[in-house]
């Protein structure tokens, strides 16, 4: 009978109790989904103008390779992948009460976020040695917009997952309340789509 | 009530307008650095005086069209002409004179305290070419009953954009850093132009209309003065001033220019 | 059975509770997570915002109504602003930036969304608080900075944002058109941080909306408040974004050299407009949906009566909702878009007057056959329903392209957002502030003062915007400093004359309210629990209602607008109150 | 204070005009009723001691009516709007003999180019007047609009015309003043501080008294 957060005996993993059902999910994880909505809305905003503005001018743009490399943000591409495995082991193993693969593979994911984030970086300084800068033309404009504010998700995303690792080796998480571990894991994997996006239409295409 | 509003408006506005004065303040004094920083010396008695002449027929100037702004169309009889060369008995004004080379390094001297002044009227600049020490100040003032705006777009010091839409208005601003070049015009009336040279000390001159001019309170020594003209180009020459002497120093420029 | 909500630990049945609340001052008024504190802190912070609004919107009057002349004490404003009194072209459109950018971003937005999202819907659903009380929180203290950036831009060199609050590039990202630069950048930052705010509070709003409603607090049981400020916050979510990534290209362009919106190396100043827009008509319905749910709300509660057509209110909000993402292009008539795009948004823009018209038709038919009180608050909503017909009806001449080709840019249009946002959202703002000061504040405001205040605002309002059509159907442009540099101006300037000086006295009326609600915050009568008589579950509680709202959790029983049900003898029937069996708990809709 | 429009001077003028007063009528009625209704409900319907209102929750069929009624006109609006605004502003729609001009905006003039005597821009008679459109009665105009800065809105109240300028984007607006006389031209989109002086002065004049005009302003250009 008491509202969301109380600590009872409620199952936290279910809507506040004795409400009206609502969304059929607790509020955390609706809050993130709806959060993401706020998202999309974003990164639409930027890739729609790499749109438009590629659209009008299309000379604009090197051939794929040329400027960027592509099979380094290959790998790096490949690696943020395999984080969203991880981090869907990590959510696997809290749901089975295995508190130690949780702390393993919310590390592991940790780890390779940061490596996602550390390879951008060092792109990003390839590129303006080779004077590739973010006033180079549009060209430079939408890469370093787009790529920058995806890079930016992923390290808010890599500082909330160390935040949540800290609190699993705290042991704040369980097989009844795991809702960290789910609600990060869903920025985590709309983070890693939103790449496969951008890494398909800035450098491939 | 009207009165009792409006003076609420104000004191909150006046709020946010101490504070930009006083940022201007603070660049103006940052202005006057360079020339506080080691003891100035003060003026002396030297000086270089000369003409700039104009050898040939000078090229027309062009005609302005000032049939849209009938205020400034009528401080002229004629056609209004814009002073691009301008020659009377074969003596050329609107020339900057200044020195190049030859003063002490290191060595810094006071800031004027006079304004330079320039003055828009009849929609054209008074003078169309001036020279200016960093941190003097410069005097804009608005001698037409119609907007003006002054855009000067420097590289080294802070461009400014400010506007003057009643008659007899003045405003002070001052550049900094010594600057070559400095373009000056009026988005109102497109076709005003004016340059001003910035410079890091006080020995500069412009031509008058008889072409004369005096570059004042110069030390004993050699120095290279330039004589620049906006469109004609530049020409150097050097002279030796006497201790609380004068030397002289005459330019002529050719139609063709540089 | 006995229930522990928040941080009430005692209960004692039978009205009157006992507190034992723990919290620090600090938490309590300042960092405080509770949604009600968090609303009157959006109040008071969106109330000087208003104000400061107001302040500017006098100065732009006085240089329309008397251009060029010594504004009476302007001499104290430093001579980049007004040498000598007499304000400068640069100075006017910052004012002109600044008017809009504060009363559309920091006044009116928070005043609907950050303050009665935050106070009501909590209370009105029957939840203890929002479902994130400590992100609402951060909501709030995000928005404090930005308001400071914001007002940080009148104090820097070159002056403050002067391109308008649309802020059309290439005009707002290059200095040298502008002679504003680090204003613009301030503008910039100012408003993406704004942005951050809102989306934190509306994601927060709609969660509360969706997992906390009371038992019994069906979709169809709640106030149109609710939803309204339900499909506002939704709008908030997917439009703010859409603005942040707009402005964050435009910071770019300004301050890192990238060309999105400059035209040398291919970038488009209409895409600006676009991004703009599109983000800025959802904005337009953020700023009255919420004004239109309050104010059905407070007229149901006047009238005595149950609103008229509750379903197709909600289908209109609804559909106001949606078509609102398809007519942004009416922005764009005159941008040099391709006309056959022009035509299309034609379509789309006369189709939203459809929900708007119902809406309105519904308000009547609310006070059809009702038994309306003239209190203050529905003083207010009436006032609003005649104000918003007008600000629709001038609408369809902007949205008939031929005719907007004329009246594009010109004052009609100002008068017309000015129908909408001040004679709609304002007057549904005053209502709504008068209706809930008591729950809020736990005083009435005095009903005589605010009597004063909602004729002479009303009768100065109309004197300020209505003959503002009539400088529009002349050619009046907007945004120019001095109308009378057009020879086809001149005649008109009386006009403009009349309009300031209605405008000062508009101004001056509002102190009146100022003064009555700062007044009756100290000295005004104590509150009961249900001054107006309401059904919503926030007058069940005390005024102000304790940390945690509900002291057992409300059950609710039926539609919020069953005013003079023939089932009880009072004319009002409270969501929460159980009647016997005999009595349907549900009236039938329509 | 009139709701009438200005005396206007171009062929666009019937057409707007004409569409302004028939929204003005509907728009007119639906405001005067609603607001009667409204104070009529007001006194009708006022509080008075033991008395409660009708428990009534709505009325489909109303809903319906007034629904439809709103839809429908506004579609009528829609649709008497599309057509003139094809008409007006149709990329197609510049009439084949129209005189070419262009105006380059700049903060804040107005530039305007003429063909000269060949009638065709791009060739060697052609002249650049400051903030001075000369046009000829009764002769369509097609002026190609460009920007040198920022967006500037070329606004000649009298024609009914209203054409943004953008930089990076040539915009073509036509028109045909039907009137010999002297009107304005506005900048109608802030467009920087000297925004409300960006205005040019637009004289229609008679074919012959044009001719003698640009044969003087030619001279006057080629010297």
């Amino acid at each position: 009978m008491a509202h969301a957060g109380a600590l009872h005996d409620e199952d936290v993993m279910l809507p506040p109790p004795g409400r009206e059902p609502g969304a059929g999910v607790y509020n955390e994880k609706l809050g993130m989904w709806v959060f993401l909505g706020s998202e999309i809305m974003f990164f639409t905003a930027l890739i729609g103008t790499y749109i438009i503005l590629r659209v009008a001018h299309p000379t604009a743009w090197k051939a794929p390779g040329e400027v960027l490399a592509v099979p380094i943000t290959a790998i790096n591409t490949f690696l943020l992948i395999c984080s969203s495995v991880t981090m869907v082991k990590a959510f696997a193993a809290v749901q089975d009460g295995n508190l130690s693969g949780l702390r393993k593979w919310l590390i592991a994911t940790v780890l390779i976020g940061s490596t996602f984030v550390g390879v951008q970086v060092y792109e990003y300084r390839h590129l303006i040695e080779k004077g590739f800068v973010p006033s180079e033309g549009l060209y430079g404009s939408t890469f370093y917009t787009m790529t920058g504010f995806h890079g930016f998700h992923v390290t808010i995303g890599v500082i909330c997952l160390i935040f949540v690792t800290w609190r699993a080796f705290q042991g704040r998480y369980s097989a009844k309340d795991y809702r960290g571990v789910e609600v990060i894991g869903l920025y985590w994997h709309f983070v890693d789509l939103v790449w496969i996006i951008l890494f398909t239409i800035v450098y491939l295409i | 009530m009207r009165q009792v509003l409006i003076g609420g408006m104000l004191l909150t506005v006046a709020a946010c307008g101490g504070g930009e004065k006083a940022g201007s303040d603070t660049a103006t004094a940052a202005g006057a650095a360079p020339a506080a920083g080691a003891a100035p010396t003060a003026m002396a008695g030297g000086s270089v005086t000369g003409h700039v002449k104009f050898d040939g027929t000078p090229p027309a100037n062009p005609t302005i069209d000032m049939s849209e702004e009938a205020a400034c169309k009528g401080k002229y009889t004629g056609p209004a002409l814009d002073p691009v060369v301008m020659v009377s008995n074969g003596m050329l004004g609107n020339v900057v004179l200044y020195v190049k080379t030859g003063l002490p390094a290191g060595q810094t001297y006071p800031v004027p305290s006079e304004p330079v002044v320039i003055d828009q009227r009849g929609c054209l600049y008074h003078p169309r070419a001036l020279a200016i020490m960093a941190g003097q100040k410069l005097e804009i003032k608005n001698s037409d009953p119609v907007l003006h705006n002054i855009k000067a777009l420097p590289k080294k010091n802070r461009p400014f954009n400010i506007s003057q839409p009643t008659e007899g208005m003045t405003t002070t601003r001052t550049f900094t850093t010594p600057e070559d070049d400095v373009p000056v015009e009026c988005n109102v009336h497109g076709w005003m132009h004016s340059n001003i040279v910035v410079l890091p000390h006080p020995f500069f001159a412009v031509s008058g209309e008889d072409g004369s001019f005096t570059i004042k309170g110069l030390p004993a020594g050699t120095y290279e003065i330039e004589a620049h003209h906006a469109k004609l180009g530049t020409k150097t020459m050097s002279v030796t001033v006497p201790a609380d002497g004068a030397a002289t120093a005459d330019f002529t420029f050719a139609a063709t220019g540089t | 059975m006995a229930t522990t909500i928040g941080h009430v630990e005692e209960v004692t049945l039978g009205g009157a509770e006992v507190h034992a609340d723990t919290r620090s001052f600090v938490r309590k008024y300042i960092f405080s997570t509770d949604h009600k504190i968090i609303g009157i802190q959006f109040l008071i912070m969106s109330l000087i915002f208003l104000l400061l609004g107001g302040v500017l919107a006098m100065v732009i009057r006085w240089q329309l109504g008397f251009p060029k002349q010594p504004m009476p004490m302007g001499g104290v404003l430093p001579e980049t602003m007004a040498p000598g009194g007499v304000v400068l072209p640069e100075f006017y459109n910052s004012l002109v930036t600044m008017h809009g950018t504060f009363m559309v971003f920091f006044a009116i937005m928070p005043l609907l969304v950050g303050v009665f999202g935050n106070y009501l819907i909590p209370l009105k659903i029957g939840a203890p608080d929002m479902a994130f009380p400590r992100i609402n929180m951060a909501s709030f203290w995000i928005a404090v900075p930005a308001g400071f950036l914001m007002l940080a831009g009148f104090f820097v060199e070159g002056g403050h944002a002067a391109a308008g609050w649309t802020s059309y590039a290439p005009l707002s990202e290059r200095a040298d058109l502008s002679g504003v630069s680090m204003g613009q950048i301030l503008w910039c930052i100012s408003l993406i941080v704004l942005g951050l705010s809102s989306i934190l509070g509306s994601f927060n709003y709609i969660t509360t909306i969706i997992n906390m409603r009371a038992p019994g607090m069906w979709w169809f049981r709640l106030p149109l408040s609710i939803w309204s400020l339900f499909v506002t916050a939704i709008l908030v979510l997917l439009a703010m974004p859409i603005l942040s990534g707009a402005i964050i290209m435009l910071l770019f362009d300004q301050t890192i050299g990238t060309h999105f919106f400059g035209p040398a190396q291919g970038g488009q100043p209409l895409l600006w407009q676009h991004l703009f827009w599109f983000f800025g008509h959802p904005e337009v319905y953020i700023l009255i949906l919420p004004a239109m749910g309050m104010a059905s709300d407070i007229i149901a509660n006047g009238a005595r009566k149950p609103i008229f057509g509750y379903t197709s209110m909600v289908l209109a909000i609804l559909g106001i909702g949606v078509l609102g993402w398809g007519v942004w292009g009416h922005h764009m008539f005159m941008s040099g878009m391709n006309p056959t795009l022009g035509t299309q948004f034609m379509i789309s823009t006369m189709l939203i007057a459809v929900p708007s018209a119902i809406k309105v038709f519904n308000w009547l038919g609310t006070m059809w056959m009702g038994n309306i009180r003239f209190h203050v608050p529905m003083l207010h909503a009436m006032a609003f329903v005649s104000m918003f017909t007008i600000g629709g009806l001038s609408g369809i001449f902007m949205a008939a392209t031929p005719v907007d080709i004329y009246i594009h840019y010109t004052y009609f249009i100002v008068a017309h957002l000015h129908y909408v946002l001040f004679g709609g959202s304002l007057f549904a703002i005053f209502a709504a502030v008068t209706f809930w000061y008591p729950k809020m504040f736990g005083r009435m405001m005095s009903p005589f003062w605010g009597r004063v205040h909602f004729f002479l605002t009303f009768i100065f309002y109309n004197l300020v915007f209505f003959p503002m059509h009539n400088l529009g159907l002349h050619g009046h442009m907007r945004r120019i400093y001095d109308p009378t540099q057009y020879d086809f101006l001149k005649p008109v300037q009386p006009i403009n004359e009349l309009i300031s000086i209605s405008a000062f006295l508009l101004f001056a009326t509002q102190l009146i309210f100022a003064v009555n609600f700062i007044v009756s915050w100290f000295k005004g009568a104590k509150a009961p629990e249900n001054p107006w008589e309401d059904n919503g579950l926030e007058w069940t509680v005390p005024s102000p209602p304790p940390h945690g709202n509900f002291v057992t959790v409300p059950q609710v029983y039926r539609a919020p607008y069953e005013y003079s049900s023939p089932f009880v003898t009072e004319d009002f029937l409270p969501q929460n109150r159980e009647l016997p069996e005999a009595a349907p708990s549900a009236a039938p809709h329509s | 204070m009139s709701w009438l429009l200005p005396h206007g001077a171009s062929t666009f003028v019937g057409e707007i005009d004409w569409l302004y007063y028939l929204i003005l009528w509907i728009t007119g009625i639906a405001f005067v009723l609603v607001q009667v209704l409204l104070v009529w409900f007001m006194i009708r319907y006022r509080a008075r001691p033991g008395r409660k209102a009708t428990y009534y929750h709505g009325n489909t069929r109303f809903e319906i009516i007034w629904t439809t009624v709103t839809a429908v006109v506004v579609v009528i609006i829609g649709v008497l709007s599309a057509g003139r605004w094809n008409r007006i502003k149709g990329r197609d729609k510049v009439p084949a003999n129209a005189t070419p001009l262009v105006v380059h905006a700049k903060q804040f003039e107005w530039l305007v180019t003429y063909p000269g005597a060949d009638g065709a821009l791009g060739s060697a008679d052609d002249f650049q007047v400051r903030s001075q459109l000369h046009l000829v009665v009764g002769q369509p105009v097609s002026v190609l609009l460009t920007s040198e800065d920022a967006i500037h809105s070329f606004f000649i109240p009298a024609f009914r015309i209203k054409q943004d300028a953008v930089p990076g984007m040539n915009i073509r607006v036509w028109f045909q003043p039907t009137e010999v006389g002297e009107y304005e031209l506005g900048c109608a989109e802030l467009c920087g501080l000297g925004h409300y002086r960006m205005r040019a002065t637009v004289t229609v004049h008679s074919r012959e008294d044009f001719d003698r005009w640009a044969r003087d302003r030619a001279a006057r250009a080629a010297n």
